[in-house]
């Protein structure tokens, strides 16, 4: 399957073409993020009306109105951007790095390098996670540098899995051991060979790791383990639920826990129409009324291709 | 024919340990082995095709592998163009007495493993049963062909490139090449597929071609063109064949001398035509009589054979095959029959033959 | 009698953009009570698609466009989903290619042949199923008690065998075998062969023989139906069909196919690949890869002409040159 | 290889990973930059008694792995008196050191604690596993549909909340309807028998449900794509065409064909589900031992948080052995493996 197929198969799910243009948005939110923003957000603004509270509701200064130290939220959600995306993807091409690297290794030389590097990925996947990270960065401290490290070096697991057990099945196909018999080294059989078969799945995964990796930097954030010199949407709801909540200002608390959304959604929708275009035993099945068939006629269910009905 | 032999396999064995069980393993019991190939003996002429044929289990296809040296025999001797394959693929330097690969000038003595390695690859090749799992999809027609190559530096420049794989694909029937090379395999039809997977090995210039059932996966309508394309490869080039396969038909057509193969071991081995039509062993008689033929008028007894070829782990004593023979008698279980030279060239491993 | 007449039937398939594909077009044909046909083809040529139409069981992106299934007289493309499902099994059962996956691999061999029973009330209480499950089980050649085992204890001739017991469970009047011995060895696959010739004297079924290879319907069928890129190319009596072949396809075909005991007749090739079915010849499917073409085979689809009141042929060249 | 060595070799792997854990907790304290307990000792508002205490118990006179001067000196179990043993021997006591912040025994904080954060983590375990084996089944069976197309979506967004946001939506809705936090009205006492459950359940229905959500999304999703790859099966065909209704092939050999990996999975998501807990309790001020890591991370209650960490990680891979053990009985193919 070649890119452009895939381009073309990819466009014609509809969620993942939402999905896709959320994203973009989103990514040129972060990107102009300084221009987009009406305030500075790290710089308490002025309340020149002394009737006015800090803590203020949307008007038409602020159109999400201000946190109890006076900034702007509208300002600070947009920069808020920047950490998500910037955590999100540091993390997952790092996971996603190492986790290939991990599957490959093993799925292709097998025997004891494999039972090695599968007894770690099987120890780092039983370990809870969140409780693990929580635990990290409070002994090493706050920082968006240990939160990349932290998210990235601990979540390359599922990938190190998926990419392993997709080359084991790979390697066994006659057209490795036709590279062999000509002569080809297991460089080239490995980079050559079985890389092009393995890369569609590693993108679909590493897509829904950036969504992972952006919910948990919110999580960790939201627990106060947050970067305290960057606005992040975690961060900021961390503050809000420790001091907006009993007020009910929702203008506070709701806009960053919807914008992580907006961002993790994206990417599900992304990856999941990625994985439908990988994975083509989510294509065919044999339950099927054949009258509904006749009735439905045109459009339904995802139709094969012709090569496939040759065979 | 000259019969100048070009491939000796001497008293080869290959057995794969099974995983071992926990239990086992502490108990000490000795670990347990699929005995694939069970002491194997034949010789290859230069030029000659030799079929090996028998049913999956038979081991045929790892005498293929171990000849190439892509799996390491676990004993036993098989010599190519004067060399010990095994040795030579694990580089464990030469053997035997010749020093020089025949007419090439190369001394292995002086290779590095991976040149060892490489020098063998370049002249034994396979060719594989399936043409839509031997060739990797995301390759197109070219790069597949030109891939060997590459990989054994045969030429630098471009041109000479092209020209090698356009002449390879020409050989193989794929005329106009340039309508062909710039397509994916997933383009083009199973026959066409198989074509391209023997140019990929035939750009070499290779000595020995060992073809796992080349033909098994086509339609029966483009089964022949293969076979043909095979022969005159043979005719052209003196490329010397291992056609391994469970089809005694289509290895009826080609062939030159058929080995066949029952747990590992050969029953019988001799010219093909003396072999299908005047069968010496009781698995080659039983096997030949139940191959369906076209033609209802020749419908002739079938000799079936009750149960299932007995697993590789355990070989019955004796005669291997005496638990299913139709005519085994009490020294079969106590004799394991050799190969014996009954007619001229006609080798059979059986008693009572 | 015909127990079994199709007629006319066609079936298409739904490309990825919408773009219906014939893959079976206007196929008649009729299975005698207690005969055997065997419906021949190369791969794409339609007759598995002819296969799992006659039991309404196409996937997702299949449909009958018209045509006939009668059993027994009756249309089965015509009955509702409920009333198909008792024709299935009970009257029409199969025995599938690939023996291997047609098990449920967590559920023991005995519990998928005792389904078929209970399905169908063959028979009334637990044990009398299993009673029975193990009969049948005897009966192909397996003991009773392997019933309990999983399909990946069987080795694959077993498998085999399990499916056709559990095929005729039901005691169906029809077996439609697709490929049943395929995957298989060669002495197994004549183990299977002489079993179901076995059964299909004793239990008086009439049997659909869906395979690419000759030889096999050489030794079992009585009619032989020759299809070749969705459609109907020679159907006649085996013993006509094997020694005076009419169709150029079924000529060649029988010409390209090894015969082990004379391995000196030349072995011919039809040049050519089989028709992909977005790319149909106008005319005859087979005019493209025919040593005997004529100007006319490009152009109109060959009528299906009676060479005798048991043969037909559908070449534009039959009956010329007589 | 059958089951019993299947068995063998999950039970081994338990073990070791357990050892991995303990190890890997003692490390985790010790060698990471800043050190915690070296800080520790240097805080000056610690009473000399602490301090001495805190010495003795972590054994901080002695070398960290192995005493190589008396290994040298001929002197083979001394030279394993170190700090290591000493957490080792402590660790078997039961003795996970003294909270800092509270000046606790850590362990029986735990104690205390366990029991709600189980309710918690079984309660969501068991509506999330419900839900999404329903859900997975009905949306791969009417694949396409709109009902598919519905239960997919609302899969997708729920995998993509954040658990600690849907608490806060919660709780903002349910304001007024249902109590916000904490686990019983105060003043109620079990000796009121029936009032004080309801009020308990009515306290737990948030942090259910919120517990639930996260992973109900993941259930479905997998429950889907694996009740799809099992519908792809030859033996479905053959189903069908045995004259099985679609309700009878769903029951009788989807079903379990694809309820087999989710038992790996329920376990797996298990490590997803205690990260949860920590957000829920934080969110609903459900004091378990969530909760109770929150506060040690705010307040760098470094005992607490190691203890915790090693109650948590030890549920996780105990309860990984019972699903994998759980496995091989119900698979047959295990034997073959």
């Amino acid at each position: 399957m070649d890119a452009l197929k895939a381009l073309k198969q990819f466009s014609r799910n509809p969620m993942g073409v939402v999905g896709a243009i959320m994203l973009s948005v989103i990514v040129a939110t972060g990107v102009f993020a300084p221009i987009l923003a009406p305030y500075d957000p790290y710089a308490r603004v002025e309340v020149t009306d002394p009737a006015k509270e800090i803590l203020a509701p949307p008007d038409e200064e602020h159109i999400l109105g201000r946190d109890d130290a006076g900034k702007d939220v509208f300002s600070q959600l947009i920069f808020g951007v920047r950490v998500s995306l910037i955590v999100g993807f540091a993390a997952s091409i790092m996971s996603m790095f190492i986790g290939a690297t991990v599957g490959i290794l093993a799925g292709y030389y097998g025997g004891r390098v494999e039972t090695l590097l599968m007894r770690l990925v099987d120890f780092l996947l039983v370990i809870p996670n969140l409780p693990l990270m929580l635990v990290i960065i409070t002994i090493m401290g706050r920082g968006i540098l240990n939160m990349i490290l932290v998210i990235g070096l601990l979540g390359w697991t599922w990938m190190a899995r998926l990419v392993r057990s997709q080359v084991i099945s790979v390697k066994e196909r006659q057209f490795v051991l036709r590279a062999r018999s000509i002569g080809a080294s297991h460089f080239r059989i490995i980079i050559r060979h079985i890389l092009p078969q393995v890369v569609p799945i590693i993108i679909s995964q590493a897509v829904l790791d950036i969504a992972v990796a952006i919910l948990t930097e919110s999580s960790l954030a939201f627990l106060g383990l947050g970067d305290p010199t960057l606005v992040s949407w975690g961060t900021m709801l961390n503050y809000a639920f420790a001091r907006a909540i009993s007020r009910q200002a929702w203008w506070f608390l709701l806009p960053p826990g919807f914008a992580i959304v907006l961002v993790s959604v994206s990417l599900v929708l992304i990856g999941n129409a990625l994985e439908e275009i990988v994975n083509p035993k989510l294509r065919t099945h044999h339950l099927f009324d054949p009258r509904k068939m006749v009735a439905a006629v045109v459009g339904v269910g995802v139709p094969l291709r012709v090569e496939e009905m040759m065979e | 024919m000259e019969t100048q032999p070009i491939l000796q396999v001497q008293d080869l064995y290959k057995y794969f340990p099974l995983p071992r069980d926990i239990l086992r393993y502490l108990a000490r019991k000795p670990a347990r082995y699929v005995k694939a190939v069970d002491g194997v003996h034949f010789t290859v002429s230069k030029g000659e095709i030799l079929a090996l044929v028998g049913e999956s289990g038979s081991g045929k296809t790892t005498v293929g592998m171990n000849v190439l040296g892509l799996q390491k025999p676990t004993r036993g001797r098989i010599t190519f163009a004067g060399y010990n394959v095994a040795e030579w693929a694990e580089g464990l330097g030469p053997s035997l007495g010749v020093e020089r690969l025949e007419n090439s000038g190369i001394d292995l003595a002086r290779m590095s493993r991976r040149e060892r390695i490489m020098a063998l690859r370049e002249r034994a090749l396979m060719i594989f049963q399936d043409p839509y799992e031997s060739l990797n999809v995301r390759q197109k027609v070219y790069e597949i062909v030109a891939e060997p190559l590459v990989i054994h530096r045969i030429t630098q420049s471009r041109e000479e490139l092209e020209e090698l794989v356009r002449s390879a694909l020409e050989t193989c029937g794929l005329v106009p090449a340039e309508h062909f090379w710039h397509r994916y395999p997933t383009e083009l039809s199973g026959g066409q597929r198989q074509r391209v997977a023997i140019a990929g090995a035939l750009v070499l210039n290779p000595t020995l071609i060992v073809a796992d059932e080349p033909v098994s996966m086509l339609d029966v309508s483009i089964r022949a063109e293969i076979l043909s394309l095979l022969l005159s490869i043979r005719q052209e080039q003196g490329v010397t064949i291992l056609y391994t396969t469970h089809d005694l038909a289509t290895a009826g057509y080609f062939t030159d001398r058929m080995a066949v193969m029952y747990l590992g071991r050969i029953v019988e081995l001799g010219p093909t035509r003396d072999v299908l039509l005047s069968p010496l062993h009781p698995y080659t008689k039983a096997l030949i009589s139940v191959i369906p033929t076209p033609n209802p008028a020749q419908r002739n007894k079938r000799v079936i054979l009750h149960g299932e070829i007995p697993n590789p782990t355990d070989v019955p004593q004796g005669c291997r095959f005496h638990p299913r023979c139709p005519i085994a008698t009490d020294d079969c279980l106590k004799l394991d029959p050799q190969l014996r030279e009954l007619t001229p060239k006609h080798e059979v491993a059986c008693i009572h033959a | 009698m015909a127990i079994l007449e199709v007629r006319n039937l066609s079936v298409e398939y739904l490309t990825e953009d919408g773009v219906p594909l014939r893959a079976v077009e206007d196929v008649n044909f009729c299975l005698e009570e207690g005969g055997s046909l065997g419906l021949v083809g190369e791969s794409g040529c339609g007759k598995t698609t002819v296969m799992l139409g006659l039991l309404r069981m196409l996937p997702q992106e299949g449909r009958i466009v018209s045509g006939q299934v009668l059993l027994e007289g009756q249309d089965l493309l015509q009955i509702g989903e409920a009333k198909m499902r008792k024709v299935r099994w009970k009257k029409m059962s199969m025995v599938f290619q690939g023996a291997m996956n047609a098990l449920n691999p967590v559920r023991t061999i005995e519990s998928q042949i005792v389904e078929a029973l209970r399905i169908h009330d063959i028979v009334g209480g637990a044990s009398e199923a299993r009673q029975r499950a193990g009969e049948l089980l005897e009966m192909v050649g397996i003991s009773a008690t392997r019933g309990r085992e999983h399909p990946h204890q069987y080795s694959g001739g077993m498998k085999q065998r399990a499916i056709i017991a559990m095929a005729l469970a039901c005691e169906p009047h029809i077996l439609i075998a697709d490929e049943p011995t395929t995957a298989l060895d060669v002495m197994i696959q004549a183990q299977i062969l002489e079993l179901l010739e076995r059964l299909k004297e004793e239990l008086k079924l009439s049997l659909l023989l869906v395979t690419h290879d000759l030889g096999l319907v050489a030794e079992v069928c009585d009619d032989v139906l020759v299809m070749y890129g969705g459609r109907v190319a020679e159907i006649a009596r085996s013993s006509a069909i094997f020694n005076d072949p009419v169709h150029p396809y079924t000529q060649r075909l029988l010409q390209a196919f090894p015969d082990v005991k004379a391995p000196d007749t030349p072995l011919v090739s039809i040049p050519g690949s089989p028709p992909r079915l977005d790319a149909l010849p106008p005319g005859c499917r087979f005019e493209p890869r025919c040593h005997l073409r004529e100007d006319i085979c490009a152009q109109r689809i060959p009528p299906s002409i009676a060479v005798n009141n048991s043969h037909l042929a559908a070449c534009h060249l039959v009956g010329r040159e007589s | 290889m059958g089951r019993r060595n299947y068995m063998i070799r999950s039970v081994g792997f338990a073990i070791v990973t357990l050892a991995l854990v303990i190890v890997f907790n003692f490390l985790l304290f010790r060698i990471m930059p800043g050190d915690p307990i070296s800080i520790l000792i240097h805080n000056p508002r610690m009473t000399r008694e602490s301090r001495e205490r805190i010495r003795e118990d972590f054994g901080l006179d002695k070398p960290v792995w192995l005493d190589v001067e008396r290994l040298k000196a001929g002197d083979v179990g001394g030279a394993f008196d170190t700090q290591f043993t000493a957490y080792v021997r402590n660790l078997s006591r039961g003795n996970l050191g003294v909270s800092f912040h509270t000046r606790r025994d850590v362990a029986e904080l735990l104690r205390e604690r366990v029991g709600r954060t189980v309710m918690l983590l079984l309660g969501g375990e068991v509506v999330a596993a419900v839900f999404g084996i329903a859900f997975g089944l009905l949306a791969a069976w009417r694949r396409g549909s709109w009902l598919d197309t519905t239960i997919l979506l609302w899969a997708l967004f729920s995998w993509a909340l954040p658990t600690f946001f849907l608490g806060i939506i919660l709780l903002l809705l349910a304001r007024g309807h249902l109590p916000m936090g904490g686990v019983v009205t105060p003043g109620l006492t079990p000796k009121d028998g029936l009032v004080y459950y309801l009020d308990v359940g009515k306290h737990l229905v948030l942090p259910t449900v919120t517990e639930a959500v996260v992973v109900t999304g993941q259930y479905i999703l997998i429950m889907r794509s694996s009740v799809m790859e099992v519908l792809s099966e030859d033996y479905i065909m053959a189903a069908k065409a045995k004259g099985l209704n679609t309700l009878q092939i769903m029951r009788d050999h989807a079903l379990k064909n694809a309820m087999l990996p989710m038992v790996t999975i329920f376990a797996l998501t298990l490590g997803i589900m205690v990260g949860g807990a920590i957000q829920v309790e934080t969110v609903f001020s459900w004091p378990g031992i969530g909760r109770l890591m929150f506060e040690a991370v705010s307040k760098r209650d470094y005992p607490v948080l190691q203890g915790a960490f090693l109650l948590l990680a030890v549920s996780v891979v105990l309860a990984n052995l019972v699903a994998d053990l759980l496995y091989s009985v119900l698979d047959p193919r295990v034997q073959d493996k």
